[in-house]
């Protein structure tokens, strides 16, 4: 008796246990949502579901879509458990599609979720997640404008002393006094880059002083634009101090477009010619040493500077004077004075203040574990 | 005299900077090496791969870098012919590296006698970086249909069982640009590839950060990497004999620093 | 004519690329594509402005007899071999190849490794202690080289490259970071400057 | 022909290498077939890889209907192009303004929102990195952090030109300098291998490869 209401126990524990079992292994995937993938050009759908709890005996998923009036298919490769997204990028912009999450155990048992309601995919206008990135834009855009109108109107904007820029008008009066040229190298930057068109500015005045004491004055150039443009620069400036006649627009030549082949052409240059001063402005390369110390080599005066931060310390090792990294750029304000470089230099210390306030301020915050000014820095793409 | 010094002719260092690089070069010896950590990570890697498996070398590297590059991937593919390692070549970032890849291939296999096709093979260039990358994550023969002579890849016979970088178990990127970056972002992070690099001195530093988190399984550090490798596969070579010259240079430099100096601060005083 | 619609060229253009960038729509992806690719075919033509110069340049020098003026005629002599090895059947020929891998790149790479001579000539100049500054200058300068190298371990173990490891990744890091924020603020407001029409010095 | 490639090759090199000692009839020769080589070399290049695959192409595959009409829009670019030769004339040289304008506004538009984001956005985050791991790390480790942000505030302080470098600024400044000093010596010493190692490389061809053949 005893031992058969024993085995009536044992069965029975036996069945319930596989019925829950068999209940609990394969719950179909909960919380399906289904949206259009945002920040992208319409190309895909994001499908979302709920993790499963880890002994479901879920080993894979399998998403099926269906189009309109169309079968159910199958999309992409099964996903492993753990899963919890997926982005279907093959589909057809426009068309509505609605979806199904089916959960696979390891037996190749399945059980699918709900079907969902039907979505497409839409490009959208404009990228939520670089909405930082706009605004610090316009906001930097607004600052550099304001302070140039500010300039123009007559305000007086004060500009520290560079060390260097003084020794630009020693530099021009020794290579007059020694009757000998000066050499300008505007370096290997094209004429979008800002090195560039500050050191045609720098070149601007440099022309103005020369062309009053009649010195001469040579600049090979690596870039067609740039030497069309500089031809201009320099010109204007002769016409304006009035001696339009000491212009040699032979002075001012295409040297070729490779990088040692210039170096090679301006250390032949440097060599023969012996120019009292040389002026080394621009962005460079590897270069930025062969000619720096050819020029010492000659006993030239020599003044660099580059935003080209891995040949600082060959002209700082180099030449007499070097302009670093931003300084070059404060030069043009610095020695032109006009509006439109004092007014953008202002507008860049007012960036600089914006970037260390949040230096400062971000590692207060993230030293307390709050992230939202890192967040707000994320890389999108 | 110590007026002299401080002002000498430039020349007169030019002359024992050449001196220094010809004397070490006619003779042989030996500056004992420790060998780094990166460098045996990637050197234990290779060596606990079993016969038969597969690496990539993507040689990313011009005319004006090659010297230092070039030894590291001589070593490597000694020590991959002796373990019967087979060696994919491909060149990502400058099409002048394909004829410096062809070129060290060949030498080596000359010298380890492995045989074009079975042990090695050389694929070529194709424009696109990081679309080459991800592209031949699904499919090699999808970007490179055929080699760098143009044989088909379908008539390569070690290509056979090759299709993705499943059957690749390491990429070593030689690098003097920022390919190495290229590869982790899209070859390890997306299809868990595992990658090392051999990169010039100048960029070194910037491959530490990834040594760290382990997206990289070993690094061999400008000329030293490749004296260290050539260390441990104990077959001394351009890479030993770069390193050992280079120390001198770099020797030379910090006694006439030094010498400037000591006549600097002799002269002030006498001045003083 | 000659300044207004260049100006308003450059306006629509640059304000072209900077909506599209921050737009992910299939519209502004391929405008932006197509103009990048505007770009690119324009950058070639700019390389006729090059070679009429240098033509004109070195014509002159040649008609004026000025002083090594038989120079010039070694210009035009390598730039026709190149020429003619190259332009009739592409860069892949045997004789372009050559002319390349044997002539030019030798001298390419021969300027180039000059650098190792002058690295050293001006490190002896420029590394004396005269002030605070040149003396961590010079000082930075020779634990790092000496980390670089293997004598450097025997003399203190690790102690030598970990030094140079620390002082590449602390101090240098945080000087080339202070000097590319400048810089690239610098950039940007010139950028912006020559959208809105304000920087004009680019037009001559 | 590979012999006659080395005997050139070395000349050349020496030639150049002879510009050590002192400027000579030798180095001018080597200096200008340079010179005029790299601009054939040029020359071939942009044809074969600039107008070809970008300008004749597209317009050739358009006029043979291989791709859609869209591919005549590279006309404009063409045509704007070829405004440059304007320049051969002094009276219509100001056309070369616009395509000069047209690349302008491109590569500055393109630039603005890309130097925000990697030069500045990434640069921000870089340096407040390990504040947000601060707990997982070392005493030495901390220093460094701290470090960093010291640097980075006083390198930049130093590049404020708008205001007088008095008072408290330019004891700040002086440390950016200082930061500055130690930045350039590091990267002057980091530099020395790469460079000694092209010579070390045409050393080695002019012993082995060319003395090499003769002995």
């Amino acid at each position: 008796m005893i031992k058969t209401t024993q085995w009536i126990v044992v069965t029975l524990v036996l069945c319930l246990s596989i019925s829950v079992a068999f209940s609990q292994g394969l719950a179909p995937p909960s919380n399906v949502t289904v949206v259009d993938t945002p920040n992208d050009d319409g190309s895909s759908i994001t499908i979302m579901w709920d993790a499963a709890a880890e002994d479901s005996g879920i080993s894979d998923y399998q998403i099926l879509r269906q189009i309109a009036d169309g079968d159910l298919e199958e999309v992409g490769e099964l996903l492993p458990a753990g899963t919890t997204t997926y982005v279907d990028s093959s589909i057809e912009k426009g068309s509505l599609y609605t979806y199904i999450v089916r959960a696979v155990s390891a037996t190749g048992a399945t059980v699918d979720s709900e079907q969902t309601a039907p979505v497409k995919g839409t490009g959208e206008w404009f990228h939520t997640g670089k909405a930082a990135l706009f605004i610090v834009m316009l906001l930097f855009s607004a600052a550099i404008v304001w302070n140039i109108y500010d300039a123009r109107s007559g305000k007086e904007i004060f500009v520290r002393r560079i060390p260097g820029l003084e020794a630009v008008d020693e530099a021009i009066g020794r290579a007059t006094e020694m009757g000998r040229s000066i050499l300008y190298v505007l370096g290997l930057g094209s004429i979008g880059r800002i090195a560039t068109i500050a050191s045609m500015t720098i070149l601007g005045q440099v022309a103005r002083r020369t062309a009053d004491y009649e010195t001469p004055l040579r600049v090979p150039c690596i870039d067609p634009i740039v030497l069309n443009v500089v031809r201009e620069v320099v010109k204007t400036s002769y016409v304006d101090e009035g001696h339009p006649d000491a212009y040699n627009e032979e002075d001012i030549f295409y040297l070729t477009g490779s990088q040692f082949a210039y170096a090679a052409g301006v250390d032949g240059m440097m060599v023969r010619e012996k120019p009292a001063a040389i002026f080394l402005q621009g962005s460079f390369a590897a270069e930025s040493l062969i000619l720096a110390e050819t020029g010492n080599s000659i006993g030239a005066i020599q003044i660099a500077g580059t935003d080209s931060e891995h040949q600082l310390p060959f002209f700082i090792a180099a030449c007499d004077y070097t302009l670093i990294g931003e300084e070059l750029y404060a030069a043009t304000a610095y020695l032109s004075k006009d509006p439109m470089f004092l007014g953008s230099l202002k507008g860049q210390d007012w960036g600089k203040v914006l970037i260390l306030g949040m230096i400062v301020f971000g590692v207060v915050l993230e030293s307390f574990g709050i992230s939202w000014i890192t967040a707000l820095l994320q890389q999108v793409n | 005299m110590f007026e002299k010094l401080m002002n000498i002719d430039r020349r007169i260092i030019f002359i024992l900077v050449a001196l220094v690089v010809i004397i070490p070069m006619l003779f042989t010896f030996s500056i004992p090496l420790n060998v780094s950590e990166p460098t045996q990570k990637l050197y234990d890697y290779i060596e606990g791969l079993p016969a038969g498996a597969t690496i990539m070398i993507s040689f990313d590297y011009g005319p004006s870098s090659f010297p230092e590059t070039e030894p590291m991937a001589a070593a490597v593919m000694k020590h991959c012919f002796d373990k019967g390692i087979q060696v994919i070549g491909i060149t990502l970032e400058y099409i002048d590296a394909v004829p410096l890849a062809d070129r060290v291939m060949q030498q080596v296999a000359e010298e380890k006698d492995a045989v074009y096709g079975e042990d090695y093979v050389l694929l070529g260039y194709r424009p696109g970086e990081s679309f080459v990358i991800l592209g031949m994550g699904a499919e090699i023969a999808s970007v490179f249909d055929s080699d760098f002579s143009e044989t088909p890849i379908g008539e390569i016979p070690m290509m056979q069982n090759i299709t993705n970088y499943d059957q690749v178990s390491l990429l070593l990127n030689l690098a003097a640009g920022s390919s190495v970056e290229g590869w982790i972002t899209y070859g390890h992070t997306k299809f868990n590839l595992k990658i090392a690099a051999g990169v010039t001195g100048v960029i070194v530093s910037q491959m530490y950060p990834y040594l760290q988190t382990g997206q990289l399984v070993g690094l061999l550090a400008g000329f030293r990497g490749a004296g260290e490798y050539e260390k441990l596969i104990n077959a001394p070579g351009e890479g030993t004999k770069g390193i050992n010259t280079a120390s001198f240079v770099h020797l030379l430099i910090i006694g006439l620093v030094v010498i400037g100096n000591i006549a600097f601060f002799v002269q002030r005083r006498r001045e003083e | 004519m000659k300044q207004q619609v260049p100006l308003v060229l450059c306006f629509l253009f640059g304000i072209v690329m900077i909506l599209t960038e921050f737009s992910p729509h299939t519209a502004s992806q391929a405008t932006y594509k197509e103009i990048a690719n505007w770009g690119r075919v324009i950058s070639p033509f700019v390389f006729v402005l090059a070679v009429v110069t240098l033509i004109q340049t070195h014509w002159t020098r040649i008609q004026r007899r000025v002083e090594h003026w038989q120079y010039s005629l070694v210009v035009f002599f390598g730039m026709i071999v190149m020429v003619v090895a190259g332009l009739p059947y592409g860069p892949q020929h045997p004789a372009f190849k050559w002319l390349f891998n044997n002539v030019q790149v030798p001298m390419d790479a021969t300027m180039f490794s000059l650098l190792a001579f002058f690295i050293a000539s001006a490190a002896y100049r420029a590394f004396r202690a005269r002030t605070f500054e040149a003396t961590l200058l010079l000082l930075t300068a020779v634990i790092v080289m000496v980390g670089n190298i293997p004598v450097g371990d025997l003399l203190w173990p690790d102690a030598a490259s970990n030094a140079r490891q620390w002082i590449l990744d602390n101090p240098n890091l945080s000087a080339r970071r202070g000097i590319i924020l400048g810089v690239s603020l610098g950039a940007i407001s010139q950028s912006i400057r020559i959208i809105l029409g304000i920087e004009r010095s680019y037009l001559g | 022909m590979a012999t006659l490639g080395i005997w050139i090759a070395a000349f050349l090199t020496i030639c150049i290498y002879s510009f050590l000692y002192r400027d000579n009839p030798f180095y001018r020769f080597a200096e200008h077939l340079l010179v005029g080589m790299s601009v054939g070399y040029i020359i071939v290049l942009t044809i074969y890889f600039g107008f070809i695959p970008y300008a004749w192409t597209p317009i050739k595959n358009a006029v043979t209907g291989e791709t859609s009409a869209l591919g005549f829009l590279t006309l404009i670019p063409i045509c704007m192009g070829l405004l440059f030769f304007a320049r051969l004339s002094d009276r219509h040289a100001w056309l070369i303004r616009y395509p000069i304008a047209i690349l302008m506004g491109i590569s500055s538009g393109i630039m603005i929102p890309n130097a925000l984001q990697t030069d500045i956005f990434a640069q921000i985050r870089g340096t407040l990195g390990p504040y947000s791991v601060i707990g997982t790390l070392s005493a030495f480790e901390i220093v460094g952090a701290i470090l960093m942000v010291v640097g980075v505030v006083c390198t930049l302080t130093y590049f404020f030109f708008s205001v007088e470098h008095r008072g408290p600024i330019a004891g700040i400044s002086k440390v950016g300098i200082a930061f500055l000093m130690i930045g350039f010596g590091s990267a002057f010493g980091n530099t020395v291998m790469g460079r000694v190692a092209l010579l070390i490389q045409r050393v080695d061809f002019l012993i082995n490869g060319w003395l090499g053949t003769i002995f």
